[in-house]
């Protein structure tokens, strides 16, 4: 008679677990969830120990997407970056492209223009809404399966984010990967009367966040399913670097926007969704009120664009022409969808005001995020792996850079 | 015929192939044929191997507003359902064995579709130390879909063409290969600041000391065999 | 049984038992294939409008051919053996699957008369049956030698043991209500649209959800498709199997669910007969899609519960409940 | 204009300074002798509050004498740690970052801070495997990009962005 698995496992997961010293008359099966698997968010790698269906460790393999995104900019200049990073959080494009040119400027002393101020924030809230659609959707994919509910589920945040798609494709001609920040400010421009059909996609999509809040809310399933499953522990979270609504739902009010304003955020007022549960259940209400309060910042924001220049820089300066002193270093960090996502530069040493940067680092929120699997995933079945999973919601892309 | 040069071969056609010597048989066959070969292109399951940017793209073809479940291409999570293997995304070193296992899984009749420029070619990240150059080094692509990331339209054009394929593949015409795009877009779309400490792409003694891997060149870039020549197209009418 | 006729004497197609049985179980087996491979596009089509979608619309009119060239390309792919597999399981496995949900069929009654094999057991020889559909699928888990399979087939085995009893449990109610086994005599007892799940008010109403719920349990779809869980377990027991072996798990999976909903119609819904409205082979037919109707919309509208919920499910509501109505059901035969 | 670097926490850099002996701090961060730099860590997180662990980037200079070296240094990695501590609304402090350095000569080893934060863990992982930074005592200095046979570290400058790796590529 073996002891219930309760008592083994230890109540607070070890990562670098010892499987040697876990139960010997267990017979454990090690699964390989990815790195091709339908709901590991492209090709993270899990390699789980199964006690019967019970998760004891669990070891994350990153990797598998590593295209050198961090060497490549090393030999580009700072204005030919910003198509690469877009590639990093390919859901959420526009956030990486806003961080990288908000390090670049820092450190080059240039602010934006206050109209490629407002189009930045706009623009960033309403990427924030794609995001989360995309992150709900892929969620209820991994509870509901793709034959079933959570197909549904997720061809309605597809629904809604095709919306979003055209508005964005209207300003960049691009569905995404838009390639439209650059340093000192935008390439394109508004075009006429976009903010009123902007407006009316955000009112749509605000009053449909609460169907996703009733989906969540009133389905017994879901909520069984996500309730009480890997609970955060905060003080964990902080030290793990995991930001974003990772940790507002685990009960930290922190969010750069609000307390680090950058862009246009300092110009209004910004609720901060908080929720103290932690659980699965609470970062996916905590994104979707987030998608609301994005709608509406953006609503506000649409009506006081300010008119005047897109770019503080000459276009002529913007090609190869932008250099950063010798050996500066700096850090500038944004909130994106997933958390902060910042970008570590030195600029060039080799040759005198070289227009590349010696080295480069993205600090990826996912990348801290997947380090919490470890954490979450020992005392879960295999069922409520994929739940957690799609509630810290990785991109590849930017976990592996 | 030796062992190698054998293609998978159903043992459906053996049976067929015995009725088919009585006389008039082979009209009805034919016309089966047909048939075969039609059901074969409207049923195509694919197994999309999305790694990065391409794989939502994917993802929103199959939405309600493209949705590719309206030519019967649906997609499943096992290689061993699949028809088509949709590479959506780029491959990097560590992951190409992984796409070649599981492209060998897949069962005959397959196809595969290499979705935009990182599969294609690896686009920027091609002379990045970790990234294939283009899925085609090391496995067979049927049909290219260029863009980056293509289109939901632009891979639907894709999936129409591979059914295209098929159906004069079967009917004995010839099928011109899908090429990659030309070489105006193989070369990095962006150029490259000076290097001091530049390699040559590849080192040729690198290459000679895996040489038992590779008797025949055949991997070498630069001694690759030329592709078949193109026959004359014929005259319509 | 001693001497008891296997075969009701009346409601014959022809004189001989044996030709009967066979020209109806050839147009019920055949029947019922064609309406679970349209079922396919049904379903297809279904999920579409749920989904703000067209679904098959290319292939024949309104993609009426689709279920049609799916079949012909399986049957094109290539077999795979893997090297690992057991391979006298791994071959089986797809057959029996399909054989256990055809031999369901000898005994529902589609009509007055209209059965292929009328026993006097029909309702206890169709639950054997159905549940005998486990083993197959265990087979095919194990046999498949892969992690994903087993994990499947051991889901599935735990799970059709707990919804076996639940599923009996409720049957058992309009057996005690009918005071008979046979499935014809239970239709016969709901004459005058005094169906089972409407008639004695309590029991009977909760008695058909019961048997609802455990039969999309047995027949695997959501909210209780653990053991092919896609998102999980990739394909679940179905992992390894290409082609037709796959399109047969396919089939089965769909003529399993089909004939559960003609069991509950004619448990419950008063199978051919419709009172007033006469009696017929369109009534059960009906019912039978109406029932299949209701299955698609909830496996596309809800999630998939967890292995140890789903387990919970049954042996903390699910069986206790079935005893209570079964008592219930005795105490209102006894009273009335 | 906007601030080229977030002003350092004025309590803390009048700490720090007193305890590396200096009189100012640069702006990007002082430089931390390894030998003291567990103990500079600790007390950063436990007394003063600094609970989140932002990153850790390692930068892989060249020596002298090398093409494309400043000549002034040894072949080294300078390895930039940034750490935060949250928003106090009951004593009105705002978010506040500190970041700090240290020099590790190649061939030699810097002290692990996954002690101190357990994210430094997989920060220090990633900058093991693409820089070649060896930290003491880390709990699992695994690859993490990388496969496990890969030869050299591609983030360090001596490592051609295009190096061939058959038979892939």
């Amino acid at each position: 008679m073996r002891m219930p698995l309760d008592l083994l496992l230890p109540s607070w997961p070890d990562p670098h677990l010892d499987l040697g010293e876990y139960d010997p008359e267990a017979d454990l099966v090690a699964l390989n969830m990815g790195p091709q698997h339908p709901s590991t968010h492209g090709v993270l790698r899990v390699k789980l120990y199964l006690d019967g269906e019970t998760v004891v460790k669990a070891v994350p393999y990153v990797g598998y997407l590593h295209r050198g995104v961090e060497k490549l900019c090393e030999k580009l200049t700072y204005v030919q970056i910003t198509p690469i990073v877009d590639k990093n959080d390919y859901v959420s494009p526009m956030m990486n492209e806003w961080a990288v040119n908000a390090a670049f400027e820092a450190l080059l002393g240039v602010e934006p223009p206050p109209r490629a101020q407002y189009m930045r924030t706009i623009f960033a809230e309403i990427q924030r809404i794609a995001s989360h659609l995309i992150s709900i959707g892929t969620w209820g994919l991994d509870m509901g399966g793709a034959i079933g509910g959570g197909a549904t589920v997720f061809l309605y945040c597809l629904r809604e984010r095709e919306l979003i798609l055209d508005l964005f494709e209207e300003v960049t001609g691009c569905r995404f990967h838009y390639n439209t920040h650059t340093v000192g400010g935008m390439r394109h421009d508004l075009p006429a009367g976009w903010d009123k059909r902007a407006k009316a996609v955000l009112d749509r999509i605000s009053a449909r966040t609460w169907e996703y809040e009733r989906f969540l809310l009133d389905n017994p399933i879901c909520r069984q399913r996500a309730e009480g499953i890997a609970v955060v522990d905060p003080t964990l979270a902080m030290e793990l670097g995991v930001s974003g609504p990772i940790l507002r739902a685990s009960g930290v009010d922190y969010d750069m926007r609000r307390d680090a304003p950058y862009g246009a955020y300092g110009d209004i007022d910004i609720q901060v969704p908080v929720r103290t549960e932690g659980d699965a259940l609470a970062r996916a209400l905590v994104r979707i009120a987030e998608m609301r309060e994005s709608a509406r910042i953006a609503s506000t924001l649409l009506d006081g664009v300010p008119e005047g220049p897109i770019g503080a820089l000459k276009p002529v300066k913007l090609h190869g022409a932008v250099k950063l002193k010798d050996g500066e270093e700096g850090y500038a960090a944004i909130e994106s969808p997933r958390g902060e996502l910042g970008t570590y530069v030195v600029a060039a040493r080799e040759r005198r005001g070289a227009a590349s940067p010696y080295r480069l680092k993205i600090r990826s929120p996912s990348y801290h995020a997947i380090s919490l699997l470890p954490w979450l995933c020992p005392g879960h079945t295999l069922s409520d792996v994929v739940v957690i999973i799609g509630s810290i919601d990785p991109i590849m892309g930017e976990v592996d850079r | 015929m030796n062992e190698q040069d054998q293609a998978f071969r159903h043992p459906l056609y053996d049976m067929v192939e015995g009725v088919a010597r009585f006389p008039g048989v082979d009209v009805a066959f034919t016309t089966a044929d047909k048939v075969l070969t039609w059901s074969q292109r409207n049923s195509l399951w694919v197994f999309p191997m999305a790694t990065s940017c391409c794989g939502i793209e994917f993802m929103a073809a199959s939405s309600s507003r493209f949705d590719l479940d309206r030519i019967g291409t649906i997609p499943r999570a096992t290689p061993r359902h699949c028809d088509v293997m949709i590479i959506a995304g780029t491959i990097t070193v560590k992951m190409a064995p992984r796409v070649k296992k599981l492209w060998d899984q897949m069962p005959e009749p397959k196809w595969a579709i290499a979705m935009g420029s990182c599969a294609i070619s690896g686009d920027f990240y091609r002379d990045i130390y970790s990234v294939v150059p283009g899925v085609d080094t090391f496995m067979p692509v049927d049909v290219y879909v260029p863009g980056c990331p293509p289109n939901p339209d632009g891979l639907l054009e894709g999936l129409r063409r591979l059914q295209d394929k098929i159906r004069r593949k079967r009917a004995g015409e010839w099928v011109e290969p899908d090429r990659r795009p030309p070489p105006g877009m193989r070369a990095p779309s962006i150029p490259r600041i000076g290097d001091p400490a530049r390699s040559p792409r590849i080192d040729d003694a690198q290459l000679d000391s895996v040489m038992h891997l590779d008797p025949g060149g055949a991997l070498r870039r630069s001694g690759a065999p030329p592709l078949p020549p193109v026959p004359p197209a014929e005259e319509e009418g | 049984m001693n001497g008891a006729p296997p075969v009701a004497a009346s409601g014959l197609l022809f004189n001989s038992a044996p030709l009967h049985a066979l020209v109806l179980g050839l147009v019920v087996v055949s029947l019922c294939m064609g309406v679970a491979a349209w079922s396919i596009w049904y379903e297809r089509k279904f999920a579409a409008r749920m989904q703000n979608r067209p679904g098959p619309t290319e292939v024949g009119p309104w993609g009426l051919l689709q279920p049609i060239a799916d079949g012909l390309k399986m049957l094109q792919k290539e077999d795979i053996v893997p090297a690992a597999v057991d391979r006298p399981l791994f071959e089986l496995a797809p057959l029996l699957v399909v054989v256990a949900s055809l031999g369901t069929l000898a005994v529902i009654p589609w009509g007055d008369g209209l059965v292929i094999a009328d026993l006097h057991i029909g309702v206890l020889f169709a639950l054997a049956l159905s549940s005998l559909m486990l083993l197959p699928v265990w087979m095919a888990g194990w046999a498949s030698n892969n992690k994903y399979a087993l994990l499947g087939g051991m889901r599935a085995i735990a799970q059709g043991v707990s919804y076996e009893i639940p599923l009996l449990l409720a049957a058992t109610v309009p057996i005690v209500l009918a005071g008979s086994f046979r499935l014809g005599d239970i239709v016969e007892a709901q004459a005058g649209l005094r169906w089972f799940a409407l008639w004695p008010p309590g029991p009977g109403a909760v008695a058909f959800v019961l048997f609802f719920m455990a039969s999309l349990a047995e027949a695997n779809r959501i909210p209780f498709d653990i053991p092919e869980a896609e998102s999980e377990l990739v394909a679940g027991v179905t992992v390894e199997y290409t082609g037709m072996k796959f399109g047969m798990f396919y089939l089965a999976e769909y003529l399993h669910t089909l004939i559960a909903s003609a069991i509950a119609a004619t448990l419950f819904l008063g199978g051919w007969d419709m009172g007033p409205l006469g009696a017929g082979v369109h009534w059960m037919v009906l019912k039978t899609l109406v029932l299949f109707a209701v299955i698609f919309w909830i496996r596309w509208s809800w999630l998939r519960l967890r292995a140890d919920q789903l387990m919970a499910l049954s042996w903390r509501w699910l069986v206790p409940l079935g005893l209570v109505l079964v008592m219930a059901s005795a105490t209102w035969v006894v009273l009335a | 204009m906007p601030p080229r670097h977030e002003p350092l926490p004025a309590d803390v850099a009048a700490w720090a300074c007193e305890f590396l002996g200096v009189d100012e701090l640069p702006p990007e961060g002082p430089f931390v002798p390894r030998d003291r730099l567990v103990e500079f860590a600790t007390a950063l997180k436990n007394d003063h509050d600094f609970l989140f662990f932002v990153y850790c980037a390692a930068t892989h200079y060249l020596a002298e004498g090398e093409p494309g070296s400043d000549g002034a240094l040894p072949d080294r990695t300078v390895v930039a740690y940034r750490v935060r501590r949250l928003p106090d609304r009951r004593r009105g402090r705002p978010t506040q970052t500190f970041p700090f350095r240290v020099v590790v000569p190649t061939g030699e080893s810097t002290p692990s801070l996954a002690g101190v934060w357990v994210g430094a863990d997989w920060q220090e992982r990633e900058q093991l495997d693409l820089v070649g930074t060896v930290f003491q005592g880390h709990p699992d200095p695994r690859r993490v990009m990388m496969p496990d046979d890969w030869p050299g570290h591609p983030l360090r400058r001596d490592y051609a962005i295009d190096t061939a790796h058959f038979p892939w590529r």
